[in-house]
């Protein structure tokens, strides 16, 4: 065939960059001022190249030159500073960092900051920093078409489930080798693994755990699968009364078996020793220690928190069993399972687990409100495909989906630095360090990106920074 | 020369023997009538005549119609003869037309499929048919929009549509009154060809006697006599058959009104009723004395059942009043239903029901003892539910569990109607015996004039309204058969 | 003197069925006493594996004994079913006993009331009294409750009418017997084996309700041995182990299948 | 005409229950709606504190109750469901949209159901106690214990994994109906063979049964004349009931075979606390019952002139 069909669970709410931006860019469409490579190094997207003042303060991105709209008009600064304008007017990573103007200049957009910020060529990487040309946005601001400038056009947009696109061509760059791409969105994993093994759909993102095994022996499909800067990780309550020390949490990663979880639920060779994954490149910390299993350890660390085991071996204190709740979400459908497993595992050193799977807002909300006391998530260390903005908003102090109840100065200094643009490698090891150290979330798994591509297909490659689903490269084999 | 003869005729079920070897015959031009008592077996014979038993009943026998010979157990055997051979006639005409197409059809289909008419041919047939009934316009109409008596010769048209000589009709007059009767008497005779054969069960003699032929009279399963029907009717040699001739309100002496009228129990000035928007009974004036009988007449569907619910405080009247004697309790005022079975709670031993009702009324237990014996019933039957006691034992229970509340009015309603002429003299006779004796106020509604004339001291009869009850009528009892 | 013609297969069939559901709820009780075990304890190193003697159904995805877990269950999912049949049988029948004898609006509000809850889909009221007790069998209980109490509404006011008006009740009536006499020998004998047909019914539409809920994420609490869960839980493993997976499919099938015998014969 | 006037009243009742419920139970919610559309929105990765004030001052969530009722009920009543909290488009074109594609399959489905069921189950009913009514029995039974995700699975599996006849998934065109309307029909159908077969032997046993047979019709000629129209007002009534059933099925299946309808909508709008959206999502289905049954209540009141009930 000559269109190729793409599978992922992500549904299509409407044209706006800020809920679905996400899909548009992978699928494509729609294109940011800066791109990125596998490994995380920047490279020149809708803008060619960029320079940043001495203070830090003002950034020049020089403009890619006759760039066309899907609607044949011309990408202008103005145009660029105009969509920018409106996607920092919503939620989103850019909404946060602190410009000042963003000025139209000839060929090039100046962007001037409150105070210096070295990602923000990352943060323009971003989906929802797309660029689209003003007849896509409505007079509130609200997207009602998806207008952008990368090598494939809409041909037709149905929410909540389908799209299609053919290539477009007055594209800039080079022409896609195959013409025209369909996507939809297929929530159940068995139903994508499914579309595969029939042949329904070519491009199949994001496999179960268990579907992997079964299609890795299917002569129909290709699994490919890459580490990716997401972890599953525990987020603790630190301020609880329960877990107010680093001994009880360290008490709990002591009671998790990290390794059985990999094989047995997430079936990936091994579980996180740590909390940056390797795929998060200098971040990760080869040097630490790696996170045990213990549970002997962990009864002991309690006991020496004066805990004592009650009748049925839950460990009371001062009249207190340690019970507590574990609040996780189903979107992502291993981590009731993993939640399952922890319940166990926990019990086995004596702390009662009610496991509550229910909306993913219920988490943050819970921290907000500071109700929340243990949460079972799984955090993109790369909504940016620099690490240090979800970094900053987790863990410097503390954020909506990082450390609760917990802040170290330390991390806040080091982090602000590196967001300056000052410091390096031995930083962020040090960052590592204290999260090992301190554990205000306890690592359990990194993630892997698998996708299912139809024999034959060629020219596919991962993008672990979810940007991309890489369609302009793939081929149709003869 | 026989057109049908059934030999050694049996039913059974299970073990028990519903129906004794029967033999019978009929002969072309001359019908044949079958008398006899509550379920002594008429309809198994009939329908072990024809192949039609319940799946449940096993018959053993032979039947010789026409030039074969069939066993009675060879069920599917029969199949080939309905509507060839033999029209069946059902006992309940509106129950057995399709509701849900219309009555030309009905008969046209028979013509079409069984006689093999081409279907223009069929249908002008079944038109001709139905005229020549004086049903011209009932062609297209739905079964529920036929009266009984319309019913019952569209049912006459279609069963004899295939083209058969051989009539069977179990009850065709059941529940009618005696217009109505005489009507469908008519209509069977006129079927009756010179060659053709008519079978009739009945328990209405006044039918028997316009059918003619020859009678037959069963009890028990078995035949007690036979002979030609004007012989038999006018020199039964049978005792039993001489009492159930003798139990025909036509023979009752008239009974002899008390001298003296007792006082009042219940008074109804200028009552009007209406149900369902129509007026039933209009500046209706009675009263009612101690000891005295008053009779409650009219066609079907004019009201009589409904004014007796007005009575008894059931229904509240349009206008008018209805007084009651004072110092009487509310429960003094007793109804006997047209059909017992359902006036009973069908789950619970009647034994159990009788001394509810005495704890309720605290009348001591031995009264129903004495009760039982002044009512000639045997204590055995209060073991027993209500479906598994006679339609006349039933009744008679009735009366003792409404003597229980210590009555001084019942509304008897039709208390009769499906009960065989012994039977029904034994109930109207307690009746007017309880009258006289204790002093109660009865109102007996009943559709047959000669039994109201002999028993009742005074009548009121109920005028059949203009408009369409006859309809209306029929359709409600379609509505309860079927709905 | 209409002949009750049912076949007389039926009571066998209603033993056939009644013997089915003491199989099962033999297994539910004493399965665990048999074989002893705990439905939780996970061996992860044990996933998916097959029948042994300390677990004689295999083994989950995580390694939990199928056999603990199917008979934990099987007491579990017919208990809120039940319940849940029970509250709404109860409702059904004291408001449609209630609507049948006082007539006029009560009747008319009620009617209207059960026609308007019946034009709703059921799965959007458990859904929402779901979103309020998330993953309870309270909620549960209360959503199918809600649910289910129309039809149990219905029958009782069909029936309550005509039995109210029959003979047999006026007679009682005439006679000076008060409402509870007439609700116990007349009203209840009639409505009792409607009642049981529709509540096997409801059962069975509870199981399977609970189920189509745990599909869509809002099922039973995750380590909770439930029947609809444990579908759920084992479906992404239907392939590598297809036995795990019909475990609870094949034991929902004997247990709709027992209700349905029982229950059979009664239906007009 | 009655019929028309009585479902109307319901109609009006349905509209009023569901205003209000929807508005009192989305209220009462557990948790902050701010935060559920939030994460309805943006997703759970991008979900927090920022987003979710966003949400909040967009949406004015904080305002008096009744007015906001008294507001809600009038829009109602002018067909004016709003905007949808999630997705920001009018809640009326969303559900314009799913609607049909549910309502397609809501008809495939019963259609095929009707293919298959009836003529099972009436075949059953012609002998109670048969050997194939016994069978019917426990395989409708069967069918009703494998819940309807796995039978879509089995299907797919079947279908268009190992015979490749039909896609998997999808939505679209005509041969994307056959799959998940099979899946719903065979659940629809083991109840209403049920249904049929009840309504059958019932039949049989009336006495017009019989007579249009010793009127010398053949078994054959009965039932297609008699049997088949007077089965057909008892399964036609029960018709009716059967999509408030299909619902159930629908978000099922919807959401496994991806297909973007009203049920599949539903799901996501109860989670995401898209209060316009449940509103208009019930209200249309209630309706939409309301309406069918209707339409039922006409054909039953044509085919059985008796009179309603
Ligand atoms: N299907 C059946 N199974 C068992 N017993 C039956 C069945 N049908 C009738 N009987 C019994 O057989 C006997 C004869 O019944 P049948 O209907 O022939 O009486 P009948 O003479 O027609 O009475 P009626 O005048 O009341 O119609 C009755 O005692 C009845 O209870
Ligand atoms: N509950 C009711 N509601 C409305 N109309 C009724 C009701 N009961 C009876 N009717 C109608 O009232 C009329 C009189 O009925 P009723 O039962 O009083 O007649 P009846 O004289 O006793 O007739 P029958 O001789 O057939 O017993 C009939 O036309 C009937 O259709
Ligand atoms: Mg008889
Ligand atoms: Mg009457
Ligand atoms: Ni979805």
């Amino acid at each position: 065939g000559t269109t190729l069909d793409v599978a992922a669970p992500f549904e299509i709410q409407s044209p706006e960059p800020s809920t679905t931006g996400h899909i548009f860019t992978r699928m494509g469409i729609a294109e940011t001022l800066v791109d990125a490579d596998p490994q995380g190094r920047l490279l020149p997207g809708l803008a060619t190249e960029w320079s940043v003042s001495e203070d830090g303060l003002t950034w020049r991105f020089t403009l890619r030159e006759n760039v066309l709209f899907h609607d044949g008009t011309p990408m202008t600064p103005a145009t660029v500073a105009g969509a920018l304008e409106i996607a920092r007017g919503k939620p989103g990573p850019l909404a946060s960092l602190p410009i000042a103007a963003l000025t139209p200049e000839p060929g090039a957009l100046v962007i001037a900051l409150g105070e210096p910020v070295a990602a923000l060529p990352a943060f323009l990487a971003e989906a929802r920093a797309q660029i689209l040309a003003p007849a896509a946005y409505g007079p509130d601001g609200q997207a009602v078409a998806v207008i952008g400038t990368g090598p494939y056009r809409v041909t037709s947009l149905t929410p909540p489930l389908s799209l299609r696109a053919t290539a477009f061509p007055e594209y800039w760059g080079a022409q896609p080798n195959v013409p025209a791409v369909t996507y939809t969105a297929v929530g159940r994993a068995e139903t994508r693994a499914l579309m595969a093994e029939s042949g329904d759909a070519d491009f199949v993102f994001t496999l179960d755990p268990a579907t992997v095994t079964r299609l890795s022996r299917s002569d129909a499909v290709e699994i490919m699968s890459v580490a990716i800067p997401r972890s599953l990780l525990l987020k603790v309550n630190a301020a609880h009364p329960f877990l107010n020390s680093p001994e009880a949490r360290r008490a709990l990663s002591l009671a998790i078996d990290r390794a059985g979880l990999a094989q047995a639920v997430l079936r990936y060779p091994q579980g996180a020793d740590q909390l940056f994954p390797p795929a998060m490149g200098d971040w990760h910390n080869p040097a630490l220690d790696p996170l045990a299993h213990d549970p002997d350890a962990a009864r002991a660390l309690l006991a020496g928190l004066g805990w004592v085991p009650g009748p049925d071996g839950i460990l009371s204190r001062d009249g207190q069993r340690l019970a507590l709740t574990l609040t996780t979400y189903p979107d992502r459908p291993e981590l009731p399972l993993v939640a399952a497993v922890l319940e166990q595992q926990f019990r086995a050193i004596g702390v009662e687990l009610t496991i509550n799977s229910t909306n993913s807002s219920e988490i943050p909300a819970g921290h907000q409100a500071g109700t929340l006391e243990l949460g079972l998530l799984a955090r993109n260390f790369a909504l940016i495909p620099d690490p240090i903005g979800t970094i900053l908003s987790d863990y410097a102090p503390g954020g909506d989906w990082g450390a609760m109840g917990w802040q170290n100065a330390e991390i806040a200094a080091l982090a602000q630095a590196l967001s300056r643009g000052e410091g390096g490698d031995a930083e962020r090891a040090r960052i590592a360090a204290i999260l090992q150290e301190e554990l205000p979330v306890i690592p359990i798994a990194w993630y892997q990106q698998t996708l299912a591509l139809r024999t034959g297909i060629e020219g596919a490659v991962i993008d672990p920074w979810e940007r991309s689903f890489g369609l302009p490269g793939l081929r149709f084999a003869e | 020369m026989t057109l049908l003869s059934a030999t050694d005729i049996t039913v059974r079920d299970g073990a028990a023997r519903l129906v004794a070897p029967v033999s019978l015959e009929l002969h072309p031009g001359e019908p044949l009538v079958i008398l006899g008592e509550t379920g002594s077996g008429k309809s198994l014979l009939a329908q072990a005549i024809m192949g039609t038993l319940p799946a449940s009943l096993r018959a053993t026998g032979t039947v010789r119609i026409g030039g074969c010979t069939l066993l009675a157990e060879d069920r599917a055997a029969f199949r080939g003869l309905w509507g060839r051979q033999i029209a069946v006639l059902p006992q309940e005409p509106w129950l057995s037309l399709d509701p849900l197409m219309r009555a030309g059809p009905q008969v046209a289909e028979a013509h079409r499929l069984v006689a093999g008419l081409p279907a223009a041919a069929a249908r002008n047939r079944a038109a001709e048919e139905l005229a020549a009934l004086g049903l011209d316009t009932a062609a297209a109409r739905y079964p529920h929009e036929l009266s009984g008596g319309m019913a019952q010769r569209v049912a006459i048209a279609a069963a004899r549509a295939g083209g058969a000589s051989l009539v069977i009709a179990d009850e065709p007059t059941k529940g009618l009154d005696a217009a109505r009767r005489d009507d469908v008497a008519a209509l069977l005779l006129a079927a009756l060809t010179r060659s053709g054969g008519l079978l009739v069960i009945t328990h209405d003699l006044a039918l028997a006697r316009r059918i003619g032929g020859r009678l037959m009279v069963l009890r028990d399963g078995a035949v007690v006599e036979t002979g030609a029907t004007s012989a038999v009717l006018s020199a039964p040699q049978a005792a039993y058959t001489r009492d159930l001739i003798a139990a025909d309100p036509e023979s009752w002496s008239r009974r002899v009104a008390p001298s003296e009228a007792g006082q009042a129990v219940l008074e109804a000035r200028n009552l009007t009723l209406s149900r369902g928007g129509q007026r039933l009974v209009d500046g209706l004036t009675l009263e009612l004395r101690a000891g005295r009988i008053l009779g409650i007449t009219g066609p079907s569907g004019c009201g009589k059942s409904s004014l007796g619910d007005a009575l008894l405080g059931l229904l509240t009247p349009e206008r008018g009043h209805i007084t009651r004697a004072r110092g009487l309790a509310p429960t003094a005022f007793q109804k006997l239903w047209q059909d017992p079975v359902a006036a009973f709670p069908r789950t619970r031993r009647l034994g159990q029901t009788l001394r509810d009702v005495a704890r309720l009324h605290a009348a001591p237990p031995e009264r129903i003892g004495g009760l039982l014996e002044r009512l000639r019933l045997d204590s055995a039957l209060l073991s027993r539910r209500p479906a598994a006691v006679s339609g006349g034992e039933l009744q008679r229970l009735a009366l003792l569990r409404a003597m229980l509340a210590n009555p001084r009015f019942i509304f008897a309603d039709e208390p009769t109607s499906r009960l065989d002429p012994i039977t029904q003299r034994e109930v109207i006779g307690l009746l007017a015996d309880l009258a006289r004796t204790d002093g109660l106020a009865i109102a007996l509604v009943s559709h047959d004039p000669v039994l109201i004339d002999r028993v009742c001291d005074e009548t009121c009869s109920l005028p059949m309204k203009r408009g369409e009850h006859d309809t209306l009528e029929c359709s409600d009892l379609l509505r309860t058969a079927i709905g | 003197m209409t002949a009750i013609s049912l076949p007389r297969a039926l009571p066998a069939g209603r033993t056939l069925g009644a013997a089915i559901l003491a199989i099962v709820a033999v297994f539910a009780l004493l399965g665990p006493v048999f074989v002893p075990g705990d439905p939780f304890a996970q061996s992860l190193m044990k996933s998916l594996a097959g029948p042994e003697p300390a677990a004689p159904f295999g083994y989950d995805h995580l390694g939990r004994s199928l056999w603990h877990r199917l008979a934990h269950a099987l007491r579990l999912s017919p208990l809120i079913a039940l319940a849940a049949v029970a509250t709404a049988g109860a409702a059904g029948l004291v408001l449609g006993t209630l609507a049948a004898l006082r007539g006029g609006w009560t009747e008319r509000a009620l009617v209207v009331l059960a026609d308007a809850l019946l034009a709703l889909p059921g799965l959007l009221l458990v859904l929402i009294v779901l979103a309020i007790m998330p993953g309870t069998a309270t909620g549960f209980w209360a959503g199918l409750s809600l649910v289910l109490w129309v039809e149990f509404f219905r029958l009782t006011r069909a029936t309550a009418r005509a039995t109210l008006a029959s003979p047999a009740a006026q007679a009682g009536r005439l006679l000076g017997f008060g409402w509870p006499y007439i609700f116990r020998t007349h009203l209840w004998p009639e409505i009792a084996p409607l009642m049981l047909t529709a509540a096997a019914f409801g059962t069975a539409t509870a199981i399977m309700g609970i189920a189509a809920l745990g599909f869509v994420s809002v099922g039973m609490r995750a380590p909770t041995p439930e029947l609809g869960l444990m579908m759920v839980e084992l479906l992404p493993y239907w392939r590598e182990a297809p036995m795990a997976l019909l475990t609870p499919v094949l034991a929902t099938f004997a247990l709709l299948l027992g209700l349905t015998l029982l229950a059979g014969g009664h239906r007009t | 005409m009655t019929i028309l006037v009585s479902r109307l009243v319901q109609a009006l009742v349905v509209a009023l229950l569901v205003g209000a419920a929807t508005f009192a139970m989305m209220r009462s919610l557990p948790g902050d709606a701010a935060w559920r559309i939030a994460a309805g929105r943006y997703g759970y990765d991008n979900v927090n504190a920022a987003a979710a004030e966003a949400v909040r001052a967009e949406l004015g969530l904080d305002g008096p109750w009744l007015g906001a009722f008294l507001q809600w009920m009038g829009d109602l009543f002018r067909l004016d469901f709003g905007v949808s909290l999630v997705s920001g488009q009018p809640v009326i074109a969303e559900i314009g949209h799913q609607l049909g594609a549910s309502l397609w399959l809501a008809l495939a489905a019963v259609g095929l159901s009707l293919v298959i069921g009836p003529p099972l189950g009436i075949l059953a009913g012609l002998r109670p106690g048969s050997l194939f009514d016994r069978t019917l029995l426990v395989v409708s039974t069967a069918l009703k214990a494998v819940p309807q995700f796995l039978m879509a699975l089995i299907l797919i599996l079947v279908l268009s994994v190992q015979l490749g006849w039909l896609p998997a998934a999808g939505y679209g065109q005509p041969r994307h109906f056959i799959l998940p309307a099979f899946a719903l029909a065979l659940g629809l159908a083991a109840v209403n063979a049920r249904i049929a077969r009840d309504a059958m032997a019932g039949v049989v046993a009336m006495p017009f049964y019989d007579f249009a047979q010793w009127k010398g019709l053949s078994r054959a000629q009965v039932l297609w004349r008699h049997g088949l129209r007077n089965v057909s007002v008892p399964l036609l009534t029960y018709l009716g009931l059967q999509f408030v059933l299909l619902v159930e099925g629908v978000v099922v299946i919807e959401s496994i075979v991806g297909w973007p309808g009203i049920g599949h909508a539903l799901v996501h709008a109860v989670f995401a606390r898209d209060v316009p959206m449940v509103q208009g999502t019930a209200l249309m289905l209630g309706l939409g019952f309301v309406m069918v049954n209707a339409l039922i209540d006409l054909l039953a009141a044509r085919i059985d002139p008796r009179g309603a009930r």
